[in-house]
């Protein structure tokens, strides 16, 4: 099955151990990952104002070719989710919002019928979940991750606002926990693993990002976890840059480890 | 210059038990709706013969609502059931001789929910005002 | 004419936000959920108060707009379905959106830059703190 | 011909506000049948009704139309005036011109013109009015109560004392319901079993009470006067009248990992049990999702045990019906599920209860044995975080909680916090508010004792997140005097969750045809006049389920439904409701189309002679409506296709006249 | 031509008047014309004899009939029964409306009847119609002898015969048939795929030819109240003379809705209308949506159940649902 792919510049620079293994992992799964053409950076954050409409375009324009293609369109990087998964929701559900973003698009070179929300988003894990299903993840395993304990570390993009991402409860998610047990390991709960890193305050209060992102790896080296698992650059950044006591890594990389891609790629 | 602007006629069938009462309540809680909107008591609303509706129109009514308890909540347990399935028949007839659909409604309308009703009414009496006079059921017979 | 002004800025907020203050009833659980509460100078249950009382301008001159996390906690835990988040960001952009007011730029990049920091910080950031 | 008066009435100016009284009064003095019309301050008044009086005197009048607010208001004020003046009460029609009307409309003329309209309606209907003399029917004279708690226990014992046998249906295995799981009770803290188990042993030990525990409505047929109701006993697998309560099954039972339900599931409870010591009726009950005989056929422990010989593994569910002149739902409430709000951690640490499963913790019969200790490692809590409005007051978009005050949260709470603090000195308190709301006898003075007497820590905020953490709950939280964020360890945090009527209730509410508002609480006749009446006839709300309260005021409602009740028994017979089907006999096909649609089988058929204008005789099947049995709903009006079968009261004729006289 | 003899059918009944077993027989009788057949009493040999006819114009239903024809005496009356008029003759069991007791019913196969009205489309003065391997032969006075295809002669109640078997009868003559697949909907689908200004162009052309003959009425088999309401003074619709024009409007909706989930889709109502209009088509409205809505039904097919709108399940179609899966069809 085929499904159009949007990485999202982290993926291209910092993150692309988060981008490489969503990859050979998918394939290794059935699931081919089409990269939309041409895609545009999404902008980061979703900037909830309803006047703002030139700083979702790039969003849009992703959607409308994955809907081009009848494709859904799969995310991997929370953020990029975020973004995507609410424009989508405001396409939806927005009219007046909708319609001035149809008419911006309409001055766009490539003509295109108006859109209004019908591309199926899905972020990495859903696609696990809802599509390929983790007891198909289950039996592809190769190397279970046995007695290895993983902190699910899920921030805020993933889950807020709940009833726009639909991703899981927003305070008792337990997709991430799903998906460790399917690799084998051990999941973590914790409290902090809703709560937020500091995010972009990185750059105007590293002090508050430190004490946010202190605070989740604490949490989740107190509960016993061996290495926290993110979807996130901007998480993994914070929560290592303010000294995790434990390592954190992608979702992802977790994933290829288990599946046995990774080792495919080194005898390469 | 004088516009005289239409006003729609409008006949509402409500039971005694549930709709009935939810008029009430739009009106203990002062919720406005239009005035062309007159309502007629009935004991339920499976007591609505598909011949007063067809008179109400004959008459003059630009639209005809029928207003019951919800299902599964009848006063004489079956009876908005019963009302269900007439009117899905009746409005499917009159929709096949070419009658306009907005003009009918069945509607369920609690005891506790004055506001649906008068947003209902509000609704069904714009819908109605927006088709202009009845005059298909009037001409059904007599080809100009 | 004051008023008139902060009126319209009220007007404006509530537009661009979509929230509807009114709505609150002064539970504090938006203050209580907040991770920046104590960076902040004004608290959430605060930001929805005064907008509610039309005191945008207050607001728009404390740098408590910038420290939102846009985390959203308090706008799923509100009871009432009120949206703190939306109000802090609209505010947030009444200032930005004003000539010569960007909060970061390009200029002020280098200074917070490290090797490691993702390209999605820095977006974000400016994002947030620039129009 | 009939001769009509019309009487306008003001209401002060909640009529007259919107509406032309006069000339709407005028108006009408041109409608056929019309003699006399005019308007007056307040027609329900005494001097009103006497206006109409005399006028019925004066001017020879056969029909009246009230034009007024509501029929479901002074329709039956009217009728009765129209009686004591001398007409049938059913020569009374009544135009809403103040619900339907001046309330709903704000335009002077609009308003006037839509009154003229609508009281012209109800001229055109009086001009086919007829008078209608009610029906009789007998009264079953025993009484239902559907469940066992405080409510359903004060309901029954109130109804026997005044002589009338009482039956009690409850679906656990003992009545008692909520207030027996309660340590003790605000405002004067009274031991909740102390006050409770007498009465229950007052019900079990009543000639008149008969108790079907363990059992359920299945059916409710019939109407006020005479309902038939089905009652399932479910199979407890034990004898009632054989088993002596001796306990020794429930303490051999090898099946010990049961969740004990009256605990909260703190603790276990065996296969076979009894819920407390002082259930009434004190017999076990085998749970069969767990008891190893009846679901592998091995064991039979507790047979071997009972000296008595009440086990009966072949028991069967049980149908029993009954007839009931009167029927009491007192189904009650349950906490809320706090699935929802799981920022405070409730599924994530054993440390964060309700306030119900505090009481139990509490209590000297509970999992501790009365000793306050957390459910997690059994130590002592020091600091404990009270929580109020846990899905209380939720905005209905949040799709969350429910949006009313659940009433009893801020007082039980101060009963908690009071009652930790006298007995643990070294405790810390701490009880996030919203608002404390405490109207009630002594109920503020109960409040400020807790602040005051006992030091409870009161915070106006909210708690935004519980993370457990080393052993510890961290309680994130706001306090909006002080203008800070507040970052508690507590040892325990109690969350005062919503309460919801009982999920039976909706069920049972569809078989009794009693209506409920949109939180699924029973709906009263009358939210102010009428509060322990449902709209249906016969059928009375006690406690709970008609909407939050505490135990005082349950009481008193449950001794209201019960006079209730009794002024129901204490009649004969029941005058009907005339407003009853009839079939004219010389046009009924006797197609048997109609009793079909009947939902009270109210409809038989009989053949009938019938004398032909020739001299000869011809037989014919035709339709009878019993008239006591006849609710009105007029389902078989509609499906008759001759039109023999009509509804006195709402005739097709009537109805086409009202129809006419709108659409003119 | 039938299948069975005419000979067969009058010998069957003088058989049973002979025995006793019944008293007097109801058929079809000769008229003016070939085709001109009304229903008719029997009660000796020789009225069979001289009077019965059986071909292929003996469309009428008998089972009206026996409403009244079996409340005039203690004895019993043979009928005759096509596969469609059983239904109705169930339906009115259904109903009570006459004693099953009194009837003695023979099935009769038929292979449709014939619609004179296409013959007089192009033959003026018809004298005699016969028929010969599937070719109808008409004799008339003015246009000479006349040659048809039989198929092109069937109403549309024939063409789309609904049903072959009998499904009540106490002797059968001949085989019996099945229950057929007909295309009897197909012309409401077309209707339901019109837009609304289309369809309510074509009614109001179809029903502005109506005089209120009241034929429709008085041949329907459902149609057998002791005083229908359009007589009845007292029911606010009664009407003779059209000094209002709402009974006539509504007349034809009241009358299909009073029919519906009785109506067995017999088609007497197009076949006696002499302004040719297709009544049928309200009716078979109602059996369609009603065979949507709430699960087939066919009125007659058996005895004593119970029709579909005087029943319900608790979640039954919405009538705004109804009329918006009208718009799926358009």
């Amino acid at each position: 099955m085929k499904f159009s792919y949007y990485p999202g510049c982290t993926l291209r620079t910092k993150a692309k151990e988060l981008d490489r293994w969503a990859r050979s992992s998918a394939l290794a799964l059935g699931a081919e990952l089409c990269e939309v053409e041409d895609w545009q950076c999404c902008g980061g954050v979703y900037v909830s104002a309803r006047d703002e409409i030139a700083t979702k375009l790039s969003s849009v324009r992703a959607l409308m070719s994955a809907r081009d293609k009848g494709q859904p369109l799969v995310t991997v990087c929370s953020a990029c989710h975020n973004v995507i998964k609410q424009t989508n929701h405001a396409m939806q559900t927005d009219k007046e919002f909708a319609d001035k973003v149809n008419l911006y698009m309409s001055q766009d070179k490539e003509k295109r019928e108006p859109y209004h929300g019908e591309t199926q988003v899905y972020h990495y894990l859903e696609l696990l979940r809802d599509v390929i299903g983790f007891d198909k993840v289950r039996e592809a395993v190769k190397n279970p991750l046995t007695g290895k304990k993983v902190a699910a570390y899920y921030g805020c993009l993933l889950l807020r606002p709940g009833s726009v991402m639909g991703f899981d409860d927003v305070e008792n998610p337990r997709i991430m926990e799903d998906f460790i047990r399917a690799l084998g390991a051990e999941p973590v709960i914790y409290p902090m693993r809703n709560e937020c890193c500091g995010g972009y305050m990185a750059t105007e209060d590293p002090a508050l990002a430190a004490k946010k992102s202190g605070a989740v790896s604490e949490s989740a080296a107190g509960h016993g976890a061996d290495v926290i698992v993110t979807a996130c650059p901007l998480c993994k950044y914070n929560l290592v840059k303010n000294q995790s006591p434990v390592p954190v890594v992608y979702f992802t990389e977790l994933l290829a480890e288990a599946l046995g891609v990774k080792e495919d790629t080194h005898a390469e | 210059m004088q516009v005289n602007e239409y006003k729609p006629l409008i006949v509402a069938f409500c039971c005694n038990w549930c709709s009935y009462a939810g008029a009430d309540l739009a009106g203990n809680n002062r919720l406005n709706y239009p005035a062309d909107v007159k309502i007629i008591r009935v004991p339920c609303s499976c007591r609505v013969n598909p011949m007063f509706i067809l008179r109400a129109f004959q008459r003059g009514a630009d639209g005809v609502i029928i207003c019951g308890c919800h299902p599964g909540d009848c006063h004489y347990t079956s009876g908005n059931y019963y009302t269900r399935r007439r009117m899905a028949l009746l409005f499917s007839m009159l929709d096949y001789l070419g009658i306009e659909r907005e003009r009918t409604r069945v509607e369920w309308v609690s005891a506790a929910e004055g506001a649906k009703f008068a947003a209902t009414m509000k609704d069904f009496a714009e819908k109605v005002a927006s088709l202009g006079e009845n005059k298909r059921l009037e001409d059904l017979r007599c080809k100009k | 004419m004051q008023n008139k002004k902060s009126e319209n800025l009220k007007e404006q907020v509530l537009r661009m936000s979509g929230v509807n203050p009114s709505k609150c009833m002064r539970c504090g659980k938006c203050s209580g959920t907040c991770p920046s509460y104590d960076e902040m100078e004004y608290h959430p249950h605060q930001f929805v108060y005064m907008v509610e009382n039309g005191d945008i301008e207050t607001l728009m001159k404390s740098d408590s707009v910038y420290k939102c996390l846009s985390c959203f906690a308090c706008v799923d835990r509100c009871p009432r379905g009120v949206e703190p988040a939306k109000l802090v960001e609209a505010l947030r952009l009444c200032v930005i959106r004003q000539k010569g007011k960007n909060h970061m730029t390009a200029d002020d990049i280098p200074a917070v830059l490290d090797d490691e920091m993702p390209q999605q910080a820095l977006v974000s950031a400016m994002r947030k703190y620039s129009k | 011909m009939q001769r009509i008066g019309v009487f306008v009435c003001h209401c002060g100016t909640n009529i007259a506000g919107t509406v032309d009284v006069k000339a709407v009064a005028e108006a009408l003095k041109n409608e056929p049948g019309v003699v006399f019309s005019t308007d007056y301050q307040y027609m329900c008044s005494q001097s009103g009704q006497n206006m109409i009086k005399e006028a019925v005197a004066e001017h020879r009048l056969t029909g009246i139309v009230v034009c007024s607010c509501s029929p479901r208001m002074h329709e039956a004020t009217f009728r009765k005036t129209a009686q004591a003046a001398g007409l049938n009460p059913y020569m009374v029609e009544i135009a809403n011109i103040r619900e339907q009307c001046s309330w709903v409309h704000k335009d002077m003329p609009i308003g006037t013109e839509k009154a003229v309209i609508l009281a012209k309606a109800a001229v055109a209907k009086v001009n086919l009015n007829a008078p209608l003399t009610p029906g009789e029917s007998p009264v079953t004279k025993r009484a239902l109560v559907i469940g066992g708690g405080i409510a359903g226990i004060q309901t029954a014992l109130d109804i026997a004392d005044a002589g009338f046998p009482v039956d009690i249906v409850e679906t656990k295995p003992t009545i008692g319901g909520k207030m027996a799981q309660l340590d003790k009770t605000f405002p004067t803290l009274d031991c909740a079993a102390c006050i409770l188990t007498p009465k229950m042993v007052d019900v079990a030990q009543n000639e008149k009470i008969r108790i079907f525990s363990y059992s359920e409505v299945t059916d409710v047929k019939g109407f006020v006067g005479n309902f038939d109701v089905t009652i399932k006993r479910k199979a407890r697998y034990v004898k009632e009248d054989v088993c002596t309560g001796c306990g020794l099954c429930t303490e051999k039972c090898p099946q010990k990992n049961v969740p004990n339900e009256f605990n909260l599931g703190m603790d276990n409870r065996r296969a076979i049990y009894i819920p407390f010591a002082q259930a009434v009726p004190k017999v076990a009950t085998i749970d069969p999702n767990y008891c190893t005989m009846l679901k592998t056929g091995k064991c039979g422990v507790c047979s071997k045990v009972c000296t008595a010989g009440a086990i009966d593994y072949s028991a069967k569910d049980e149908y029993i019906e009954e007839r009931y002149g009167a029927i009491v739902a007192a189904t009650g409430f349950n906490p809320i599920s706090m699935e929802k709000f799981d920022e405070f951690a409730y599924s994530q640490s054993k440390d964060v209860i309700t306030s119900l499963e505090l009481e139990r913790l509490m209590n000297a019969a509970g999992p501790t044995g009365g000793t306050l200790l957390r459910p997690s490692d059994g130590e002592h809590p020091h600091t404990i975080v009270f929580v109020q409005c846990v899905g209380s007051r939720c905005a209905a978009c949040e799709q969350k909680g429910k949006e009313y005050c659940s009433k009893i949260c801020c007082m039980y709470t101060a009963k908690h916090a009071m009652l930790i603090r006298d007995k643990y000195p070294d405790t810390d308190v701490y009880v996030f508010y919203i608002d404390v709301r405490t109207p009630g006898k002594n109920f503020d003075e109960f409040y400020r004792r807790a602040v005051e007497e006992y030091g409870v820590h009161y915070i106006k905020g909210m708690v935004g997140k519980v993370s457990p953490e080393g052993g510890k709950l961290k309680v994130q939280a706001s306090d909006l005097i002080y203008g800070k964020q507040l970052h508690i360890d507590a040892d325990l945090v109690v969350l005062a969750a919503a309460i919801e009527p009982d999920k039976s209730a909706r069920g049972l509410a569809t078989m009794l045809t009693a209506s409920m508002d949109t939180n699924d609480f029973f709906t009263e006749a009358h939210p102010k006049l009428r509060p322990v009446e449902s709209p249906t006839a016969g059928v009375f709300l006690s406690g709970t389920c008609q909407g939050p309260k505490d135990i005082p005021e349950t009481v008193a409602q449950a001794g209201a439904a019960a006079s209730k009740v009794i002024g129901l028994l204490a009649k004969d017979k029941l005058l009907g409701n005339p407003c009853v089907a009839h079939s004219d006999e010389m046009m009924c096909n006797g197609c048997s189309t109609c009793e079909k649609v009947c939902p009270y089988g109210a409809i038989t058929y009989q053949d009938k002679e019938f004398r032909m204008p020739d001299r000869t005789t011809k037989v014919r099947r035709i339709a009878v409506v019993n008239e006591a049995v006849c609710q009105g709903c007029g389902a078989c009006t509609v499906a008759c296709m001759s039109g023999a079968m009509d509804l006195r009261g709402f005739s097709s004729k009537q109805i086409m006249a009202e129809v006419d006289a709108i659409c003119k | 031509m039938q299948e069975i003899k005419r000979e067969v059918l009058v010998n069957k009944a003088k058989e049973l008047l002979s025995d006793g077993t019944v008293d007097r027989v109801l058929g079809w009788k000769r008229g003016e014309f070939d085709y001109d057949v009304t229903p008719g009493v029997f009660r000796s040999a020789e009225e069979l004899d001289s009077g019965f006819v059986w071909g292929d114009f003996c469309g009428a239903n008998f089972s009206k009939y026996l409403v009244k024809e079996t409340a005039k005496g203690e004895g019993r009356v043979l009928v005759f029964l096509k596969p469609c008029d059983t239904y109705s003759f169930n339906q009115l069991l259904t109903e009570h409306r006459f004693d099953r007791e009194k009837v003695y019913a023979l099935g009769v196969p038929c292979n449709g009847m014939l619609d004179i009205s296409r013959i007089k489309e192009s033959a003026e003065g018809i004298v005699s119609v016969c028929e010969e391997d599937g070719k109808v032969t008409a004799d008339t006075l003015y246009d000479g002898k006349k040659t048809f295809d039989r198929d092109a002669l069937l109403p549309d109640r024939c063409s789309n015969c609904k049903s072959k078997k009998h499904v009540a009868y106490d002797e059968l003559l001949g085989s019996d048939g099945e229950v057929l697949d007909s295309g009897r909907f197909d012309e409401v689908e077309k209707l339901e795929k019109m837009t609304a200004d289309e369809r309510f162009a074509f009614w109001q052309g179809e029903l502005s030819r109506c005089i209120r003959c009241n034929a429709c009425r008085d041949v329907c088999p459902a149609c057998t109240c002791e005083k229908c309401v359009f007589d009845n003074p007292d029911s606010g619709v009664e009407n003779k003379a059209a000094a209002d024009s709402f009974e006539e409007k509504m007349f034809h909706i009241i009358r299909a809705f009073h029919v519906a989930g009785r109506c067995t889709d017999c088609g007497e109502c197009s076949r006696v209308c002499p302004q040719h209009i297709p009544l049928h088509l309200l009716n078979r409205k109602f059996i369609k949506d009603i065979d949507e809505f709430y699960g087939e039904y066919q009125a007659g097919a058996e005895v004593g159940s119970r029709a579909p709108v005087v029943n319900y399940t608790t979640d039954d179609i919405e009538p705004s649902q109804a009329v918006e899966r009208g718009e799926q069809n358009a």
